[in-house]
């Protein structure tokens, strides 16, 4: 069937081995005339290499703040079955597995209500609903609650959509049970994450280890790693049959299958505080000075695992760059038991966020705040003693607010004692 | 039952979070639930991962596109159907993963992946994105559906990947390679800390429309959300605006996303900033910001030549050159930015030296460098 | 001739800049200018250097007291005469070089220099000073002269280098050992960049002389020195001066040098800040900051005995813990800041969190850290 | 002789092995009672924990707007001898060599007419005549100038006295010509030394080898240190003599006498860019890799030296943290041939003073400027070319500012025609 646009440029798109969105949309925009438009208005930005959307406007479910993208064309005139095009962001169950029943509830209502376009998944996590009119947004909302058991996610000044890594579902590295515990933070928060009453975005994500598969200490406000304090568990002989080539190194990562390890080179050598020593026959992990960086344990599966006594470290303060530059997460409590209920963790929380919200200026993410207050304001707003972990290094700079509790007499200086001492 | 207008909080179900999860594990998946004891790749996109248990799961990983129609997901779905009791997941960049658990229904699970392809001729499910190879590029909206994009995002993305897709299918890398693309300085998505990441950067100011910026702006917000300043309160004749000191403006585009009437989309002055050696993971070295490659490349729809062959070379340099498990700002910490210049036959120009609130961190203080 | 008051500008000779350095040299070092091949320190504070040509320099270092009267020089220019043909230099870190030709020369040297005490029993030149040891401290004025310093610096050095004599005349340390001290914060000195650096610091705002400042201060520039803006123009009845905003305050004295009536030294509020892991030089690892170790000690004169225990116990925790080359740095950089204050047994506190303005490249951002 | 104060706390100075200052200060208090009212002042101070001597006042010779710092007692009515008590910077002979004639004329001269007392020598390289009253600096002066053919350095906001490493003078790695660099620059700008101009000092510090022993990179606005751009030149015999043991290494810095060098441990794995390697007969460094940093050639003088082709590398802006914080030095030139009479450089000079004059705010020293106004600016005053070798890492923050003349149309937006292609 011919569409009604002529797409030449974008037709290029078909071309090549990867998956072609653009034929994937050609499918739907037979029968959907908001996807035919869609790929005029692509076709059209394609021309101009400009983008033809305008500046979002407000919309939404009643009662939440947050979950609904508004966005208007700016060329209705030529495309008007996208002239509204709004996106609703659902919450998506932790770490993404699903089954075919509730995937196939979601193409159902996406076709009927919706363009029959998704992201699978957005960047926060969320599955992203793409392109609806302002009329539908309530009955989707209303069959996700009621047919779907689903919810929106979050967007605006509010808690985002949590999100981790598959952890201990099908990995034997998570030292922590990231679904389970992104789930519980989502369940507790619903009001945060619907309702905006910060003073801009906050996220949340969980890593099960420090190979931090859901990137949550490059994206998150708050980052959850998975670690732990005791020592590295080591099954010798399997060590022993890697360096004589009876297993794949590194899971096979390198497609080599099984081959001989050099375990001095590869892995002793690479340990970034060089605590590992291998002497043809056992390995000895020198465990207080490794810095579980995962890098042995990445090599050997078969022969190394993390310790038992498991938690995690919590960093806080990642963002992109807007406004101050981009941060990656500091580390403010090195080790933490995250065990249910997670009192503990969410007691922190609490403390977070009554900072942030107490002195946060508009548009201030927490990491922001963190430095133009200081990590040691942070601290203190915590109750959390400063800890050489959650540096790189001391300051270098003299520029020292002694506390003056700290000084005989605090601030003050007699002045005219001193003038007794010393002529001016 | 449906929606009804006219009493919208009538039976009104809010805040009930998401689905739990444990209902969409397949059963190997629920039953081995922390008892994963290792795991290995197979081929490039097929793992397995053993159990304490002694049970074995196997993965497909395929590469998806992130835009996703209700077909494709239907077609996703009869293929868990027919192979994986009828579950699926999605990882963390995209990929979908068809998970068996056991090895003899893995051939017929690949054997039907491959042979599915859209008329056009792509491939709907490439299987890789595993170990030392090229994964998906995470990646944003662009003109699909945002309002402040630099560049496209999926039309890039399907262009280099197109050209390496022999690396999503392989694993042939030093390490493991993560590309990501932002369409604007927002940067949703971690570009920041990528190993190559595609950014989508204005160069022009923004063009006030003076007549408009009253009504429809918050002009203290406005002036709020420059980093550098460069906005100040201003009067058009009795109109109250803004206006923009141009020498000050470095396109991040924040005082737009606060006010409508400040557009800086501009055919010729948008394109493609390439950044390199960022990293997340904490394996041996510490998670690294990317940095600033090629300042500038044109927007070259529908296919975007340069920037794809420009990456291509990237990643050619750090397969020949970079150490196994060297990542690829592992390996420039290695060989040096000047040496990275050099090998990879870019341009070192003025725009790679920093000159924003930390540039004084950047700058080299030491006699220590290479001929 | 002398000068004559009364025709100041008569005869005058200006900007002859120094002495020709030439002229200074030692017959067997001008002969082999840019000629010596190698060397080797033959004993702690004896350095033999080799010729291209074949010849040789022996040179004795002994530790000085950079505070030198008349009498000291002249006792050196004795000694200079007696054994080196009326030659003898200073090294950048205020040390004094006798150098001799021929080996024969060298041992009457040493003798002479060693049996040279100060009445109350302090050796007047202590040989050392060399290779993996500890050489002298490079220091300012102190209390001596200067109208800006929290400490004393004469009397600190001597009591620490009395405590560290025998490592000024051996070479025990696993790299040499650089400390260095500067009275207040502007730092007259390498103290910033060295392995130990002993730190003047205030910890009290400067009180305010309402009546002296618009007579004895410049206010706008008073103002304008104060790097984190606590200064303000205020009133005082009539006159004219400045309030500080205590809060803001940061103790740098930058204030006082502007303005001496914005006094800040204070007995109770002065003392010592110390500093480690510095480096200047660029071999193996690149020239670094020197860090704090500890953010205060009160001022004890005479001796300063908490200031010498805790530089004693940080050299022996080094001396014992580092590898061969290894810089106080270089170590900390290898075991980590948290394994630095454990094994220093030194305590950590809010005042090491930087709070300036690159304070958040100093943060940790990674999972990597010891327990 | 009894001194007129009773000094109990200074006196425990002159107890333990290292030389006592106030041992020696005694010493000519019996016959100078400046040094006598001294050492109250000092013991007085010890007393108090404060100091006494009040903020300098200007003080100087006719002409030169430097060289004399003021100082006045605050307590004169206790210690009337050193009422006035003023330092004057005498200039050093590059490198500090002497000969005793020289010295003996300065003590002469500083007995009559100062305290007696010196710093051998300051922090930034001078003679430091310490103490004298205010009718003595021009007699100073002018019996310096007259009889010693010395001159005074530098104080205030000008050039301060450069000062280098012995360099060729008596150490084998000298890759440039310290002494004759830096008598050559203090002559050159001697008006630039004496007469304040600069918005803040300005020091230059030559070191002949990245050893950098004078300190240079971290308090030199523009240090100069010597390095080479060929290859190290290596002796095979002496490596291998080094490893049989019959050389110390490391110029017997460890005092180890001769003794077997374990090359791969202690140089090859040390080596920052691994860039050696050692058979256990042979040494192999691939030059193209090696950052020069000394390492191996410090620990094997006998068998390694700096290649041939020496000059110098450039790098400006150090300074102590007063007042926008501390500062190394950045690379600005990576070579520079330093051969008399040195135009390259002076013309670089020449620009870079320009610059700094030309933009710098009342004391702002140049790294400080740098910072203000971006290494680019500054690179174009200097038209130098960018190089990756003046960064560590290029930019990670996205905050660009493209140059107009790069962009079609410069900061033009047609917005009639955007409007046309964009509806509102
Ligand atoms: C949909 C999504 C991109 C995608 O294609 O996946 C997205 C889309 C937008 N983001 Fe984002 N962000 C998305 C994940 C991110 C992420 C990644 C993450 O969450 O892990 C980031 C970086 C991490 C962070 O939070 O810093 C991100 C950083 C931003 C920023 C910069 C925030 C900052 O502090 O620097 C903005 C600008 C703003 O907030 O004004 C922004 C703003 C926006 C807006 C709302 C545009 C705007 O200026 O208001 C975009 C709407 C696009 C549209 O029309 O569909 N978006 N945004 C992602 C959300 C999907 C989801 O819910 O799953
Ligand atoms: C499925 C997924 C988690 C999920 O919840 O979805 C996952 C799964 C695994 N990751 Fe990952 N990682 C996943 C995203 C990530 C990310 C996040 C990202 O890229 O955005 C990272 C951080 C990337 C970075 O540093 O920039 C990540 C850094 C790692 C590392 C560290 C590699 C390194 O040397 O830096 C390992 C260890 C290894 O590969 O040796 C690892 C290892 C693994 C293992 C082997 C864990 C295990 O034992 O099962 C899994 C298979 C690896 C493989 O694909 O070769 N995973 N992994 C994600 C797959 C993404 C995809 O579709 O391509
Ligand atoms: C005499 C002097 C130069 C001068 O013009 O006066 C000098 C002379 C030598 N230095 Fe130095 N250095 C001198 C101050 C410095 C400084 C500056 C400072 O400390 O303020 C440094 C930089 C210190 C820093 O990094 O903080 C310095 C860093 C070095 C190094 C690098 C050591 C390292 O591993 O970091 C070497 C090489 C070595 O020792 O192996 C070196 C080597 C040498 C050699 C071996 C050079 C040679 O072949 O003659 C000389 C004898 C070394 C010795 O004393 O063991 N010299 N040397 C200075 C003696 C100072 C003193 O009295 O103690
Ligand atoms: C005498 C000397 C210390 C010493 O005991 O050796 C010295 C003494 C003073 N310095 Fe200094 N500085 C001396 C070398 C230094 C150095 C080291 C160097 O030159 O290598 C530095 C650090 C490097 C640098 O330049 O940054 C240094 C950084 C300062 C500063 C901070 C400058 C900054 O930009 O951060 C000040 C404060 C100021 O300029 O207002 C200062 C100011 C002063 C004043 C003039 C006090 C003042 O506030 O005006 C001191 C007079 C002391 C007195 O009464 O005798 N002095 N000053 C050194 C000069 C001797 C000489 O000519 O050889
Ligand atoms: S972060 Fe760790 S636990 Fe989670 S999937 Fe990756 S490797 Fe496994
Ligand atoms: S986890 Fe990393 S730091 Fe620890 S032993 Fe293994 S490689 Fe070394
Ligand atoms: S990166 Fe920018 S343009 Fe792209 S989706 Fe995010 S906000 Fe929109
Ligand atoms: S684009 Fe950014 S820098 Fe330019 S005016 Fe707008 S907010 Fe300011
Ligand atoms: S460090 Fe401070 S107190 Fe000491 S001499 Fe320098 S300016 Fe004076
Ligand atoms: S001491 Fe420093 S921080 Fe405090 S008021 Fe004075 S100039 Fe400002
Ligand atoms: S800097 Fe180099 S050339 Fe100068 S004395 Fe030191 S080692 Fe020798
Ligand atoms: S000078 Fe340094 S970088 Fe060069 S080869 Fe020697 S040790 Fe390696």
């Amino acid at each position: 069937m011919a569409l009604k646009h002529k797409t030449p440029l974008i037709d290029e798109l078909e071309k090549g081995p990867w998956p072609s969105f653009i034929s994937d949309i050609k499918q739907v925009a037979e029968r959907k005339p908001m996807c035919e438009d869609l790929l005029g208005v692509m076709e059209q930005s394609y021309m101009d290499k400009e983008g033809h959307w305008k500046h979002g406007g407000i919309v939404g479910v009643l009662g939440y703040g947050g979950g609904v993208i508004g966005r208007y064309c700016d060329r209705p005139d030529l495309f008007p079955a996208v002239a509204h095009f709004h996106t609703m962001r659902v919450n998506q169950p932790s770490s993404k597995f699903y089954n075919t029943d509730i995937l196939r509830k979601i193409c159902e209502l996406w076709e009927r209500r919706g363009s029959g376009l998704t992201n699978m998944h957005g960047s926060t996590g969320d599955i992203i609903l793409l392109g609806t009119t302002t009329d539908e947004l309530e009955q989707v909302f209303y069959e996700l609650t009621h047919n779907l058991d689903m919810d929106l996610g979050g967007s605006g000044s509010n808690l985002r959509t949590p999100s981790c890594c598959l952890g201990k579902a099908r990995c034997e590295w998570s030292c922590i049970d990231t679904q389970a515990i992104t789930t519980d933070l989502t369940n507790e928060y619903q009001d945060e994450l619907h309702r905006p009453a910060f003073p801009y975005k906050f996220k949340f994500k969980t890593s099960g280890c420090p190979n931090d598969c859901v990137a949550a200490i490059a994206r998150a406000d708050c980052s959850i790693i998975g670690t732990w304090r005791d020592d590295i568990r080591i099954d010798q002989e399997a060590v022993r049959a890697y360096a004589a080539g009876e297993f794949a190194p590194n899971g096979n990562a390198h497609g080599t299958g099984p081959s001989a390890l050099d375990v001095q080179k590869e892995v002793c050598d690479l340990c970034p505080t060089r605590c590992i020593d291998w002497d043809g026959k056992n390995l000895k992990i020198w465990d207080e000075n490794c810095t579980r960086c995962m890098h042995c344990i990445n090599v050997m599966p078969r022969a190394l695992r993390p310790g038992t006594d498991t938690g995690a470290t919590i960093l806080c303060g990642a963002k992109a760059p807007i406004l101050e530059g981009a941060q990656l997460s500091s580390v403010i409590i090195p080790f933490i038991k995250m065990e249910p209920p997670y009192e503990e963790f969410k007691d922190f929380v609490d403390k977070m966020w009554d900072w942030w919200m107490e002195n946060g200026k508009n548009r201030e993410r927490l990491g922001e705040q963190i430095q133009r207050l200081g990590l040691r304001e942070f601290l203190k707003a915590l109750e959390l003693e400063p800890d050489p972990r959650m540096i790189n290094t001391p300051r270098y700079n003299p520029y020292i607010f002694y506390d003056p509790a700290d000084v005989p007499g605090g601030w003050e200086i007699d002045g005219v004692a001193f003038r007794k001492r010393h002529q001016a | 039952m449906a929606f009804d207008p006219n009493e919208p909080m009538k039976d009104r179900i809010t805040d009930i979070g998401p689905p739990h999860y444990e209902q969409f594990f397949p059963p190997v998946i629920k039953e081995n639930y922390g008892k994963w004891k290792y795991h290995e790749i197979l081929e490039p996109g097929v793992l397995v991962h053993v159990s304490e248990t002694g049970a074995e799961v196997y993965t497909v990983r395929v590469g998806g596109c992130r835009l996703m129609s209700v077909d494709i997901i239907r077609e996703i779905c009869e293929l868990a159907d027919k192979h994986c009791d009828g579950y699926v997941r999605w990882t963390t960049r995209n990929n979908v993963e068809f998970m068996v658990d056991d090895k003899a229904k893995l051939q017929p699970l690949i054997d039907d992946l491959r042979s599915r392809k859209f008329d056009a001729g792509s491939n709907k499910f490439p299987i890789g994105g595993t170990g030392a190879g090229i994964t998906n590029i995470v990646h944003t909206q662009g003109w699909l559906h945002c309002h402040t994009p630099a560049i496209d995002a999926s039309g890039i993305v399907k262009s280099v990947l197109d050209e390496l897709y022999d690396d999503f299918c392989g694993m042939r890398m030093p390490a493991q390679v993560r590309i990501a693309l932002a369409c604007c300085l927002n940067m949703c998505g971690a570009v920041h800390c990528s190993d190559i990441a595609i950014l989508g950067v204005h160069r022009k100011p923004p063009f006030i429309e003076h007549d408009r910026v009253g009504k429809v702006c918050e002009i203290p917000l406005a002036i709020a959300a420059c980093p550098t300043a460069a906005i100040k309160p201003a009067k058009e004749g009795d109109l109250k605006t803004v206006s923009v000191k141009n020498e000050r403006c470095m396109f991040c585009g924040n005082c737009y996303t606060m006010c409508p009437a400040m557009p800086l989309a501009n055919a010729e002055g948008d394109g493609i900033a390439l950044w390199v050696g960022g990293k997340v993971s904490n394996a041996r070295s510490v998670p690294a910001f990317s940095k600033l490659a090629v300042p500038y490349i044109p927007n070259e729809p529908p296919r975007w030549p340069t920037t794809v062959k420009t990456i291509k070379k990237i990643v050619e340099t750090y397969a020949s050159d970079a150490n196994r498990y060297e990542r690829v700002g592992e390996w420039i910490e290695r060989i040096g930015w000047e040496k990275f210049f050099e090998k990879t036959e870019l341009e070192f120009r003025h725009e790679h030296i920093d000159d924003y609130r930390l540039a004084m961190t950047t700058w080299r203080t030491t006699t220590q460098f290479k001929w």
